[in-house]
């Protein structure tokens, strides 16, 4: 049952979340909200030149964006801007591509395991949330920065 | 046991109006509508309707001297007839139809800050005040703080009580000389609760306040008779047609024709005219003044089958049913380890919508695997945010019945529950 | 001669689709319907997505996470692809869903209106000026004189031709800096005239004010494009569902994702927001904005039906078939002693509503014995009431055509003309 | 053709209007109009006691609301405000009678042509144009007198 929107890893990663909390010091954060589910998720970043020195989130939501969040800790934490760049456009196609587009898993690492979810339109942007919001914390550190 | 009432209804003759009832879903599911208070399935004989009207009728109304316009408009102001039958209007001119319960609301807020209405008393300035509840669904609460934006009016609430109530204690501080309107919900979408308006209303009016009922859960439901509601104070009254077996796209405003008489007009165009010139404009009487372009008229013939639908079975008996069936849910969800009903926990002044939370578990996720068992119900704030903060809650998994829903159903949510549990425990 | 050209339509094959055109009337005589440009006729595909809907997918939009609430969402979604696919929108987004084109008018106006745009130019005040034409539905006469009203801006417009045009004389003096917003009909729906939009929206960009288009009769009746009209400076463009084959209750906004973006929301509930609390709210971005309540879902589902249909026979082609019957009926009513019609006189930038007077006979009496022989014409102002003041007359009878209509059908209003004359000479 | 809308009647009251124009002296006057079809009227009334001394009238529009017209000036002129009241009332139940309400020739004179115009909707607007005009004159004329 549910096979196709709830893969183990999902359910493994809602479970028990990896890097879950917000710490201290980081350079910015973005909070969203799913105003249809009520789904919220804050990501806070810590940058160090153009590494991601630490990924780190709370917040509370379905399955799905709580297991998203997670993931992206896991994928991001340590790797570079560009490759989060890479990720986050990757992931975002995936998940708008209505199931059909497969993810790569050498980029997304657990995150190919929402293929599945792309087939519900009302979960995809429970999926996307915690992407979302780590796009914005990004942008925020890096003008910050610049500015 | 209230449960132990028998419904009054033949709810299985009843489905077999329905068509999509027997619909099977995905990996050949039965599906289980329990999202009613979302919006109704519809019978047969409204279906029809449309399809009879777009067949042979269809023509644009109050505008034509041919034939098929005067079918038309035969038909559009039958169903006035009909509406103003069943919620017992004293007269036809009062039902105007619109396009949903939100632009009955809204028409009332809007035309209340235009400051067009000659009469003071239809107009909402700075230190004017607008009372409405911390149950109110979105649009009964967006637009009075639009219009508090643009009037410099002051928006207060009521707030709710922890067993899904509104709390009155305030009642004669928080609407005093200074309020113009109050405008609150009949039957809450979220909580089910059904609130004491002719209490409300009676201190509004004794205050000289307008007040405006939200009924999009409560015409579909039960009887309302706006005779007696606009004897306790109550002057506007709005609804829509989708929750009460109608097609979408057709909402009513009820109002007292004195208080549609003073409010200013609300869209321009159309019919809704005396006589138009470059140089300025005079307007139809109610209803027309407030009916502006080309009316949704399929909508309204498909609401005038739905009205015959609905009275045809009786008002009292849906009611009666839904009673039996909200009592049956309530006592056999109190039986569900983890789960916990926001609001009222007795089948007392309350209708048959169920929101509850499922320990650890977001809705999301009970939906969606509800779904997979075929069971459709609604998960989110439903519109009325406020209530999840009030009681500190992210969303609930909402129930809601009407009156084809049998207990059966109802097993098979609980049932579901479990399934749920299993699944994520 | 313009009306040798042949249409590239099969209208045979197509009236076929139209189950009312088969319709007996009173005295078992034959539908002869020339009354398009107040409401279309409905195709059995348009018909039956309807009935489809209702019977198996019907559920809330965009709220449920269960099978028909998915089906549902994705079916008033697609419209929107179809509807942006049809004017050659940019974006998806740009589309919004209203209850017709007049909704869509007192949008643009309200909004403006309402003093809640953070920019300045999307706000109306004193010292403002606000362009129409004297040939404006009085949907977009009306809503421009309530604000004017309300915001003290000045409303002026373009006067008209002997032979039916817009006056552009003064083109450089009526829209000037003071100019906020310029809003004009593209086709006429009591002329026919269709205007050039372009030339007048090159101008009102030139002075920084906003365009709003008309296209209730123009969208139904030739290819728009929308990328193309904003080069030339057109910002939003209304039409309506039931003018081109849809069902009643649905019409739609287009405007430049801009604009959209600049204006305050205009109605409020709903699915408009982004999240509400008691204090104050956000609000979605567009198309959801604009979109507050219960959509029009099933009427959305079958203008999607609509589009398919229109799209399927090609709106050049239709446009062509229209151009042939207007030079059809235009020289066979130059042959009717008596017969003046009012609007340009040569098949040349003008569709196919054809209004007219017959000396000495009111337009009631004219359309009421064309009745008695099963034709259906509409008689009176029209809706555009400062234009048979313009022309000195009372009201008009008009013809208007569509992708069903036959020139034998023309041959029967030339006849019926004649008993007319016949009975009341 | 047209038989019951366009009795032969109707038609003559059209085609010769009984005492159309508009005359001094006159005590009051009433502008109406048809908003859906433009038809207008003005109805002036010249009032010597409780009679109506003259009831002239000016106007536009169909053969329907120009022969109410001329009917009302036949059956009205030289009679008391009550007469007229009392065909006022009548009229308008038969046009409201959807066809059904047969008038009283005695109260109604020709007026009893209009039986069957009261089978179009459209038109019953049209056939009381006049009437409700004359309402709108006597009154003004009788509060005027007393004021
Ligand atoms: C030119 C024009 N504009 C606006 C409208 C209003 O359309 P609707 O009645 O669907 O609001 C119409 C048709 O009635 C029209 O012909
Ligand atoms: C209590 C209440 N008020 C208003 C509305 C708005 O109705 P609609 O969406 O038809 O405008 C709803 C339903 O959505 C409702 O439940």
């Amino acid at each position: 049952m549910s096979e196709s929107l709830y893969q183990e890893i999902i359910l493994d990663h809602y479970k028990n979340p990896r890097g879950r909390g917000l710490r201290e010091p980081f350079d910015a954060e973005a909070h969203h909200v799913n105003p249809t589910c009520g789904d919220e998720i804050t990501v806070r970043v810590r940058l160090d030149g153009d590494t991601l020195a630490d990924v780190s989130y709370d917040g509370q939501g379905c399955s799905i964006s709580q297991a998203a969040a997670s993931v992206l800790h896991e994928l991001l934490t340590g790797h570079t801007l560009t490759d989060s760049a890479v990720a986050g456009t990757a992931f975002t196609e995936m998940m708008q591509g209505k199931g059909k587009v497969e993810g790569d898993e050498d980029i997304l690492g657990d995150g190919i395991a929402f293929t599945g979810v792309a087939r519900y339109p009302a979960r995809v942007k429970c999926a996307l949330l915690s992407w979302m919001a780590l796009k914005d914390a990004v942008h925020r550190a890096s003008t910050e920065k610049v500015g | 046991m209230a449960h132990r009432m028998a419904s009054p209804l033949d709810v299985d003759r009843i489905r077999k109006d329905f068509p999509i009832l027997e619909r099977r879903l995905a990996g050949d599911r039965q599906l289980v509508y329990l999202d009613s208070a979302n919006t109704s399935q519809k019978p047969r004989a409204v279906i029809d309707a449309v399809t009879e009207h777009y067949e042979r009728h269809n023509a644009n109304v109050a505008r034509a001297v041919h034939q098929l316009g005067e079918e038309a408009t035969a038909a559009y102001e039958d169903t006035r007839d009909k509406v103003a039958g069943l919620i017992s209007a004293p007269s036809r001119d009062e039902i105007i139809f619109l396009k949903n319960a939100s632009e009955a609301l809204n028409l009332v807020a809007n035309t209340l800050a235009s400051g067009l209405a000659e009469d003071p008393r239809y107009r909402l300035g700075p230190g004017d005040e607008i009372v409405i509840t911390e149950m109110e669904h979105h649009s009964n609460i967006v637009p009075w703080q639009l219009v508090a934006r643009r009037t410099g009016a002051t928006l207060r609430w009521f707030g709710l009580t922890d067993d899904g109530r509104l709390d009155l204690t305030d009642l004669d501080e928080l609407i005093n000389t200074r309020t113009k309107i109050v405008s609150m919900v009949y039957q809450s979408n979220i909580l089910g609760t059904v609130n004491p308006v002719e209490r409300i209303a009676a201190r509004a009016r004794d205050v000289g306040a307008l007040v405006l009922v939200d009924a999009a859960q409560a015409v579909p439901h039960m009887p309302v008779d706006v005779t007696a509601l606009a004897e306790h104070g109550v002057d506007l009254l709005a609804f829509t047609g989708h929750k009460m077996c109608a097609p979408t796209g057709v909402g009513v405003l009820w109002g007292r024709s004195e208080v549609l008489n003073s409010l200013p007009p609300f869209l321009g165009g159309g019919e809704m005219i005396e006589t138009v010139a470059m140089e300025g404009s005079t307007f139809a009487p109610i209803p027309h003044k407030f009916e502006a372009g080309t009316p949704p008229i399929a909508q309204v013939v498909g609401l005038g089958a739905a009205v015959d639908y609905l009275t045809g079975l009786g008002l009292g008996a849906i009611h009666e049913h839904e009673q039996v069936l909200t009592a049956y849910a309530l006592d056999r969800l109190a039986g569900v380890d983890g789960v916990t009903v926001i609001g009222p926990a007795e089948p007392v002044d309350r209708g048959g919508t169920v929101s509850f939370t499922v320990d650890g578990i977001h809705p999301h996720d009970v939906g969606q695997v509800l779904d997979e068992h075929g069971i459709a119900v609604r998960v989110g704030h439903h519109c009325a945010r406020p209530v999840c903060v009030r009681y500190g809650i992210p969303a609930t998994t909402r129930a809601s019945f009407y009156l084809y829903t049998t207990t059966a159903e109802i097993d098979a949510l609980v049932d579901g529950i479990d399934e749920v549990k299993r699944f994520f425990g």
